[in-house]
């Protein structure tokens, strides 16, 4: 059950407040009757469905009812981010590659207070 | 604006009036209060509000003009004028729920809508889709732990603050006007269900429903 | 392959156990194989039988990266029907139906195949209006299936409120009574032994790290245990598809998503069919240990941690006991998540790719488990020919482009 | 009679029961007593019974094991009453109350005599693991007869038949740091977050908190260990900002540190929840907790040794001895033979000894145990056999005896001769496993540590493990350790954590000898050939399982078991899985950490469903909408439709001769009033979207198909709404109200979904239009009079200029309707003359009463859904969602004339209606249908075939989309998508349905009553 960071409420709030609504950033051709059925068709359905950092985009439905976007691990389900729309991500999935491995917490270092970002980020 | 067409939907003579809750208090009934009634409910009927949609400076210099109350700026933000009867609540960083004494609504919005001019806002009359429960009595915090996931402890949830949140299976807005009373203002359509849901949660606290 | 009845079981009991074999090998990798079956859950392992059984290539690797069987094949809640509305799925699911009949003697492995009948609930007008639709067009596609009204309901499942006291009361439901459930991991283990014995070799923790492809013709796979040289690739990769795609250099049409799962403790028989309701949404069966199998609802994002949001599990629980009052005692022992591709229409896609040589077998969202051997099937044969066996022709990535999806989402009732 | 002669096994003293107070409770039939602080597997031992159960798979006589959650034999079944039966209850959680009934879940027909216990021994032999995959195939029509047979074997309990008469729910919590699990870690943990002035919440799965403390030998700052739970749990109750959870389980962690904790309230009281001066309370709560830090402090889960016969009841966790004498009072049996392979398990031989009974020997695995138990043991003269096991147990329905022999662990061999010591109790200890489960709910994999032979968590962001449950079991240093968790979680929540170490207790250390590693023990024959020895004592999974799992192939711990079943029980395997890992290890030749672990998943123990559920069931499953009418409407006797969450009135059956009329009757009553007087419609609940700004119509015109750019305020129109694939999504009315502002009305059940679809594309795509939505439905009350007549009783209470010149259709007026402020829009969904009034809700039941004062003389008739739908099907107006699919073009509807081709924008849908598919000529379109028949009424649903005559599979064609009976028409007709249909007017079509009928019907233009639209301009 995620904690969501909310950028125009500016707090967490839970995951049943929002709705998912799929890949961030994808925006809707300029002309569409230039495009072939093709790239119509890649507009309409073929998505990014990354192993690692996804950028979504949510609705904050039972609350400020604002669109806004989410830099998420797909596995661990962490969020590293959230910004608002028209806002570009600071975490990508180049970001991370080159950022030195992060080191799980173990019990020797039993809570990490580690934070990525600057906002939206899990306590 | 005139581009506005405005409607003032208040009969110039008495008629029978229903508030969203007049069905359920008859069919579900108001359990009395007594001395052991930990939680107690009370609806404030037939109140105006208005949803005010547009860019918040021009806005809180409207407000303040008409009602001389500011728009809160902050998230969550719940401003009360002198008396306690208006409000104004920050809904999301372009709206905000303005609530008073029922029948101002159209000639505020009217007031509202000369200081604005010709500014691109929104002002919409729900007055009838929507109404206020105040929830007091020391069980209060309890019954809304039950019913809603936001955080309700008075260190998270001052006085003057107000939000809109998850309310058992479907939404509505959360305000703590002071130290001792909540208010839930809930859509008309599912005001029976939640009243039956607070009587169902308080029953343990021993609910009483002022009428 | 040690041939495997209850006589033999007598006889090894006799010897204490002592003589089992191995049910399938654990070979090393080969430099070459004929083909190569990326994904070693039941839809793989069962590609891999029939493309020995039926089409004489036994020189075949299956690589899995972790254990057989150990993706949604060991996840899913092992409900097997055919009631699909679209004629194109409706076929595809009834030769997979077809085939479950036959499937334990066929592969000498008790796959526990019960054909108990499944109930698709209706609690309102559409739902009824939907219901007749898909069982008229069933019905019109040689697949059994029939509307039943709220009595009759009642009288399969009495344990059900039938009453009008439920908020959304049952209106009536499809019942197709050929379909049912199985032991879903007995399905894997009886393609693995059946393919091993034919020769295929299994490779476990094996994981495919990309491909080699030269002009356009996949040519290789790289694995962790090293490179494999083949011209032919299925991909049979539920969870992992749209990453193994990527590594061909192409998207596809899907999202992975977590599905949840849950099973109660074990309690004496008392459901005895698979009720089943897209309205108030769960799913309910009761397996041969005595455990409520419940399927919970797909989570709206993205995901591959095999987990997905607890309110997902209450609302399906809020569903079971207001369909079943009486569980409201009964305890929840376990949930778990499995990922599945879903693709836009909910229908599978069985499909050559923009690479010669690899072939794609996923995207069949919460669909996958019922369709283990037609699957494995007509992609064999899709394999073997290198074009698409007729079943699987309507399923190609094309129909993304071209816009003929077969929406099964629409109308079919819950895609599960 | 004396209490020890009541109660065989209960001490004179000792234990935290109140032997001042008796409760009376039956077993199998059979009346006992207990005491307050009992559980109901104490109250058992201390009456001596010693056969509690039957095994699943072999139906071998079963005892009890342990004393907490890891018990996997006492399960059995509660409750007095049949709506009061509770499944699987493990009798070590279960608290002792006054006339608690149980049962045992199997052996028939007792648990004594029981006859399949004889199939079991007989069978066992032939009973492999995976031995039904191997059979029952031949001949394939008899597996579901086989099926039948095995599934009734199958089981624990049973489900109660009638319905829970409890009621149960939810409490949300938020703090900073929860802790879980009140042992000497978790009260130590408290202490320190609490102190620094976070929000706390100590939960904990017990009657009482203070985990192994509750039965410790040792003494802190020199005082029993009690008196320091007792201040300390005093200290923490007086804390505000501390929420302590007595009988509260966490069993689920979940992302982002929520945490599920399920609160048992009245479970220890009765078995249904008792009243409380009338009113309901909750039977259990569970807790949603969103915690800022979690400190995990769940201690550890003893290991019993495998060996064979293990499983006779008279073998127990030696944890479980000193638990059962020390904290209930409670001795197991009278001659003790401990096996163990560390120093800690030896407080069972000590406790055991302070209670007055024989300690007839410790089989210790290591050649030298020489810690300070050991050295206490030796003192007291208790005989410790250095480098030994008990191999094999002796006795049936209760251990006689205990063969020790000499064992090489290494070489998993005895090599020593075995000795039978004569004994009624075996209790076995093989070390410590730290409860690493909820640390493993959320993926994270625990590493083995070779040091304390268990495996040990690895934690995400925000959550930490103290204490036991990463494997600290020193006294001293689990405090400590507690302590030390705790001030950190508050710190990272910014309190100044004020924590010293001077703040702990004082204990004195232990010194502990070196454990050694022991799982399973060898015996004299190999492990296929020795009598059974269980590692999944629930699920009867035996070490000879495991290793026949290895040996065909189940390499894999999740093979492993899967194959075995093993950890599948409703102990999920806490007291097996590690000895089963072991003996997979030993079988394949690997490590333990190489065989790796399984996965943990939710829940820790099992959860009731109910509980799950909370209150969201029954009458409020669900929110019921309700519009403002609808107290009139159930006072009519309304029979209601379902139509999203509203309640919407589906027809008005009213008494005809004493007679409740048919849904039939009332339609063709309600329709022909429409049709030849006046009707009514509560139209509430249709979606309603007030649109303001100077760019609404520009937007207006990019999510509708059709054009907006010359609607005139004080004009409606009708628009289509598709997604960006071409289909079709909602549809509605639109008005002009102002040059820049509009009302959009939606579907009923789509109006959320209109309003969060708007918002999307001004938000995501299109934020430089000036606009603004909000949603009006619940505002404003719909009423719709409509019918020739309708102007008249109308006209005879509003204001309004209802002239048919001066307010044309698709016109919208102002006025006052029953005194009240009105807009009414004269649009038709029946195709005859319409009047929708649109009143503010508070109003509406005043102004719909007074339509009906004045409407009666008139003939004003209510008329619900099922009418409204036969009015609109004739005039060939469609539903979406019911006439479209989510694969319909408007095209495909041939609503040509509401598709904008050439408007410069190009708007939602457009691009797709061009794609090859969507340019096929043959796609379903959609068509009227008459029924050849006229008495026939199509069934809704019904496929279409050109051909009746073809074999099955049929080529089908389309499908009847919506069917009635027409009392205009006086026949049935339809409406349905058929291939091509557009171009086939005039063409038969074919239905054959499932009794074997074929339906014919001709394919008709889709407006079967007034085709030209002059009705609606009367």
């Amino acid at each position: 059950m995620f904690y969501i960071y909310c950028p125009y409420c500016e707090e967490h709030r839970e995951e049943e407040e929002f709705h998912p609504k799929g890949q961030a950033h994808l925006a809707r051709p300029e002309d569409p009757d230039a495009c072939s059925d093709e790239e119509w068709g890649d507009y309409l359905f073929f998505r990014n469905n990354p192993r690692g950092i996804h950028h979504e985009m949510w609705v904050h439905a039972l609350g400020c009812r604002k669109f806004f976007n989410i830099t998420r691990h797909t596995v661990t389900y962490e969020i590293l981010e959230t910004y608002k729309m028209g806002e570009q991500p600071t975490i990508t999935a180049e970001t991370e590659a080159s950022r030195p491995a992060a080191t799980a917490s173990s019990t020797d270092d039993r809570v990490s207070t580690e934070t990525k970002g600057a906002q939206g980020v899990q306590a | 604006m005139s581009d506005i067409r405005q409607f003032q939907t208040h009969p110039e003579v008495d008629v029978a009036t229903e508030s969203p809750l007049a069905y359920s208090l008859q069919r579900s009934g108001a359990p009395a209060i007594t001395s052991t009634s930990q939680v107690i409910l009370r609806e404030r009927p037939c109140l105006g509000h208005l949803i005010l949609r547009g860019g918040a400076i021009v806005l809180d210099e409207a407000l303040r003009e008409v009602l001389g109350l500011s728009l809160p700026s902050q998230p969550h933000g719940l401003n009360h004028d002198a008396s306690g009867e208006r409000s104004v609540q920050w809904l999301a960083p372009d709206e905000w729920l303005l609530i008073v004494p029922g029948g101002e609504e159209f000639s505020l919005e009217s007031q509202l809508r000369d200081v604005l001019g010709d500014s691109h806002v929104s002002i919409v009359n729900v007055s009838g889709g929507q109404t206020v429960i105040d929830i007091e009595g020391e069980m209060a915090r309890a019954v809304l732990m039950k019913s809603s996931h936001y955080d309700v402890h008075p260190s998270a949830f001052p006085v003057g603050k107000g939000v809109t949140t998850g309310f058992a299976k479907t939404s509505a807005i959360l305000r703590r006007p002071s130290a001792s009373r909540w208010e839930l203002v809930i859509r008309r359509s599912f005001a029976d269900y939640l009243y039956r849901w607070l009587l169902d949660a308080g029953e343990e606290y021993g609910i009483g429903v002022e009428r | 392959m040690q041939r495997y009845s209850g006589f033999g079981l007598v006889k090894h009991a006799l010897r204490h156990h002592e003589d089992w074999q191995r049910q399938w090998r654990n070979p090393e990798p080969k430099a070459q194989y004929d083909a190569v079956i990326i994904g070693g859950g039941g839809h793989g392992l069962a590609t891999a039988y029939y493309l020995a059984k039926e089409h004489g290539i036994t020189n075949v690797a299956v690589l899995e990266k972790g254990w057989l069987g150990g993706g949604n094949t060991a996840r899913n809640t092992t409900i097997v029907r055919s009631n699909y509305l679209w004629d194109e799925a409706a076929a595809l699911y009834e030769h997979s139906l077809k085939l479950w009949e036959g499937l334990s003697q066929d592969i000498n492995y008790n796959v526990m195949f019960s054909q108990r009948g499944v109930l698709n609930l209706g609690h309102t007008l559409q739902d009824m209006r939907d219901i007749q639709r898909r069982v008229n067009a069933n019905r019109l596609n040689g697949v059994d299936s029939e509307v039943l009204d709220a009595k009759g309901v009642q009288e399969i499942v009495p344990i059900i409120d039938g009453s009008k006291r439920a908020r959304y009361p049952i209106m009536g439901a499809s019942w197709q009574p050929r379909a049912g459930v199985a032991r879903h991991d007995a399905v894997a283990w009886g393609f693995a032994r059946a393919a091993d014995a034919y020769g295929v070799d299994l490779l476990q923790n094996t994981e495919v790290t990309g491909f080699k492809i030269l002009d356009g013709q996949v040519v290789g796979v790289h694995t962790n245990r090293g490179d494999i040289e083949t011209r032919t690739v299925g991909c049979v990769t539920a969870g992992n598809s749209g990453v193994l795609a990527g590594m061909a250099g192409f998207k596809l049409p899907l999202e992975s998503h977590p599905l949840q799962a849950l099973v109660s403790e074990p309690m004496k028989p008392i459901l005895d069919t698979v009720v089943m309701s897209n309205a108030v949404h769960g799913y309910i069966s009761q397996s041969d240990k005595g455990d409520l199998v419940i399927g919970a609802g797909i989570d709206g994002y993205n995901g591959y941690g095999q987990r997905g949001s607890y309110a997902t599990v209450e609302h399906t629980l809020q569903a079971i006991v207001e369909m079943f009052p009486i569980f409201s005692r009964v305890r929840m022992n376990r949930q778990w998540g499995g990922i599945v591709d879903t693709c836009p229409d909910a229908c599978p896609i069985l499909s050559k790719t923009p690479v010669k040589g690899l072939f794609f077998n996923c995207g069949w969202g919460t669909g996958g488990f019922k369709a283990t051997p037609g699957s494995g099937h007509v992609f064999a044969a899709t394999l073997a020919k290198g074009e698409p066996h007729p079943l699987a022709a309507p399923f190609s990535i094309d129909r993304f482009h071209s816009g003929a999806l077969i929406d099964e989402h629409g109308a079919a009732g819950v895609a599960h | 009679m004396s209490q020890s002669a009541k109660q065989p096994n209960r001490l004179a003293a000792g234990g935290c029961v109140d032997r001042n107070h008796t409760l009376n409770f039956t077993f199998n039939g059979q009346a006992y007593t207990g005491h307050p602080g009992d559980t109901l597997a104490s109250a058992l031992l201390a009456n001596g019974v010693d056969l509690v159960n039957r095994s699943f798979k072999y139906s071998r006589p079963r005892g009890i094991v342990a004393a907490g959650s890891e018990e996997p034999n006492a399960v059995v079944q509660l409750g007095a009453s049949e709506a009061a039966q509770v499944p699987n209850v493990r009798a070590t959680q279960q608290a002792l109350y006054e006339g608690l009934v149980a049962h045992s879940t199997n052996g028939w027909p007792d648990v004594q005599k029981d006859l399949m216990g004889w199939i079991g021994k007989l069978g066992a032999p032939f009973m492999p693991p995976g031995f039904y995959y191997k059979t029952f195939m031949a001949p394939a029509s008899m597996w579901m007869t086989y099926e039948k047979y095995i599934r009734k074997t199958a089981g624990l309990g049973r489900s109660p038949t009638e319905t829970d008469p409890d009621i149960y729910d939810h409490m949300s919590q938020h703090c900073d740091v929860l802790v879980i699990g009140a042992g000497p870690a978790g009260l130590a943990a408290a202490l320190a977050s609490a102190r620094a002035g976070a929000r706390v919440i100590l939960a904990d799965e017990q009657e009482a908190m203070g985990g192994s403390l509750l039965d410790s030998r040792e003494c802190l700052d020199d005082r029993p260990a009690g008196q320091w739970i007792a201040d300390a749990l005093a200290e923490l109750e007086r804390l505000e900002n501390v929420t302590l959870l007595p009988r509260t389980t966490a069993n689920g962690y979940h992302d982002h540190n929520f945490v599920t904790l399920h609160e048992r309230r009245t479970e220890h009281l009765a078995d249904s929840a008792p009243s409380i001066e009338g009113r309901r309370q909750p039977r259990s709560r569970l807790h949603r907790v969103r915690a800022g830090q979690v400190v995990l402090a769940t201690g550890a889960h003893e290991r019993p040794l495998v060996y064979a016969n293990n499983d006779v009841p008279g073998n127990l966790l030696a944890g479980a001895v000193s638990t059962y004498i020390r904290r209930y009072g409670v001795i197991p049996g009278r001659r003790l033979v401990l096996t163990t392979s560390n120093d800690h398990a030896y407080r069972a031989a000590l406790d055991w000894l302070d209670a007055g009974h024989d300690v007839v020997a410790i089989a210790d695995a290591r050649e030298t145990p020489d810690g300070e138990l050991v050295e206490q043991a030796r003192a007291r003269g208790i005989r410790i056999i250095p480098g030994s096991a008990v191999i094999e147990a002796s006795g049936s329905k209760r251990v006689t005896g205990a063969r020790i022999a000499r064992i090489d662990r290494e070489a998993f061999k005895v090599i020593g001769p075995v000795e039978t010591l004569d004994c009624d109790t075996i209790a076995s200890s093989g070390g410590y496993s730290p409860v690493i489960h909820l640390a493993s709910h959320t993926g994270a994999r625990p590493s083995w540590n070779e040091t304390i032979l268990g495996f040990v968590p690895n934690t995400v962001k925000g959550v930490a493990a103290a204490g036991g449950a990463r494997g600290i079991y020193p006294l001293a240093d689990v405090l400590a350790d507690g302590a030390d968790a705790g001030a950190k979680a508050a710190a990272s929540q910014g309190f100044e954590a004020v924590f010293e170490t001077t703040a702990l207790p004082r204990v004195p250390a232990i010194r502990e000898g070196e454990a050694c590693a022991l799982y399973q023990v060898p015996h004299e024959k190999t492990t296929l050939r020795a009598p059974k020895q269980f590692v999944d004592l629930q699920n009867d999974v035996t070490a000879a399982a495991i290793e026949l799992a290895t040996r065909e192939g189940f390499e894999s711990i999740e093979h492993v078991k899967r194959y075995t079943a093993m950890g599948f029980g409703t102990d999920q395997g806490k007291l097996g899985n590690i000895n089963g890992m072991a003996i997979a290890a030993r079988c394949l030749g690997r490590s333990i950490p190489e065989v790796g672990t399984t996965v943990f998943r939710p829940n820790y123990t099992p959860v009731t469903f109910g509980a799950v559920v909370g209150r969201h069931c029954r009458e409020l499953f669900d929110p019921e909408r309700y519009t403002a009418m609808h107290q009139w409407h159930v006072e009519q006797g309304a029979e209601f439709e379902d139509v999203g969450q509203w309640k919407r009135p589906w027809y008005y059956p009213r008494h005809v001769n004493g007679r409740l009329e048919s849904m039939h009757e009332a339609v063709v009553r309600e329709c022909r009033a429409v049709r030849e007087r006046v009707g009514i419609l509560d139209a509430s609940t249709l979606g309603k979207i007030d649109i303001q700004g100077p760019d609404a119509r520009e937007f207006l015109g990019r999510v509708y198909t059709n054009k907006w750019a010359k609607l005139a305020p004080g004009r409606v129109r009708y628009g289509l709404m598709c997604k960006d694939d071409g289909m079709v999504m909602d549809d509605g009315t639109t008005s002009c109200l102002g040059e820049n502002h509009f009302l959009m009305t939606t579907t009923s059940g789509g109006a959320a979904a209109v309003l969060e679809w708007l918002e999307m594309w001004h938000q995501t795509e299109w934020p430089e239009l000036d606009v603004y939505f909000t949603s009006v439905t619940d505002h404003w009350a719909t009423m719709t009079v409509t019918g020739p007549e309708a102007r008249k009783p109308l006209a005879e209470i509003t204001d309004i200029d209802l002239d048919r010149e001066s307010f044309k259709f698709m016109d919208w007026r102002e006025g006052n309707v029953a005194d009240v402020p009105a807009r009414v829009f004269r649009i038709s969904f029946t195709g005859e003359l319409a009047f929708e009034i649109n009143v503010q809700a508070n109003y509406a039941m005043h102004v719909w009463k007074t339509l009906f004062e004045h409407g009666d003389k008139y003939g004003l008739t209510p008329y619900g859904t099922e009418t409204m739908h036969v009015l609109r099907a004739e005039k060939g107006f469609i539903i979406a969602g019911q006439d479209t699919d989510g694969s319909v073009t408007p095209e495909d509807l041939g609503m040509y004339w509401a598709i904008g081709y050439d408007k410069p924008f190009p708007w939602i849908g457009k691009r797709a209606l061009s794609r090859s598919d969507t340019r096929r000529t043959d796609r379903k379109q959609l068509v009227g249908l008459r029924p050849a028949d006229p008495a026939v009424v199509l069934q809704e649903g019904a496929q279409i075939v050109f051909d009746p005559q073809q074999a099955i599979p049929m080529t089908m064609v389309g499908h009847v989309t919506s069917s009635y009976y027409s009392p205009t028409l006086e026949s049935g007709f339809a409406l349905a998508v058929v291939k091509g249909g557009h171009q086939r007017l005039g063409e038969t079509v074919y239905l054959p349905m499932a009794d074997g009928t074929i339906h014919e019907a001709e394919i008709v233009g889709t407006q079967f009553v007034d085709p030209e639209g002059e009705r609606q301009n009367v």
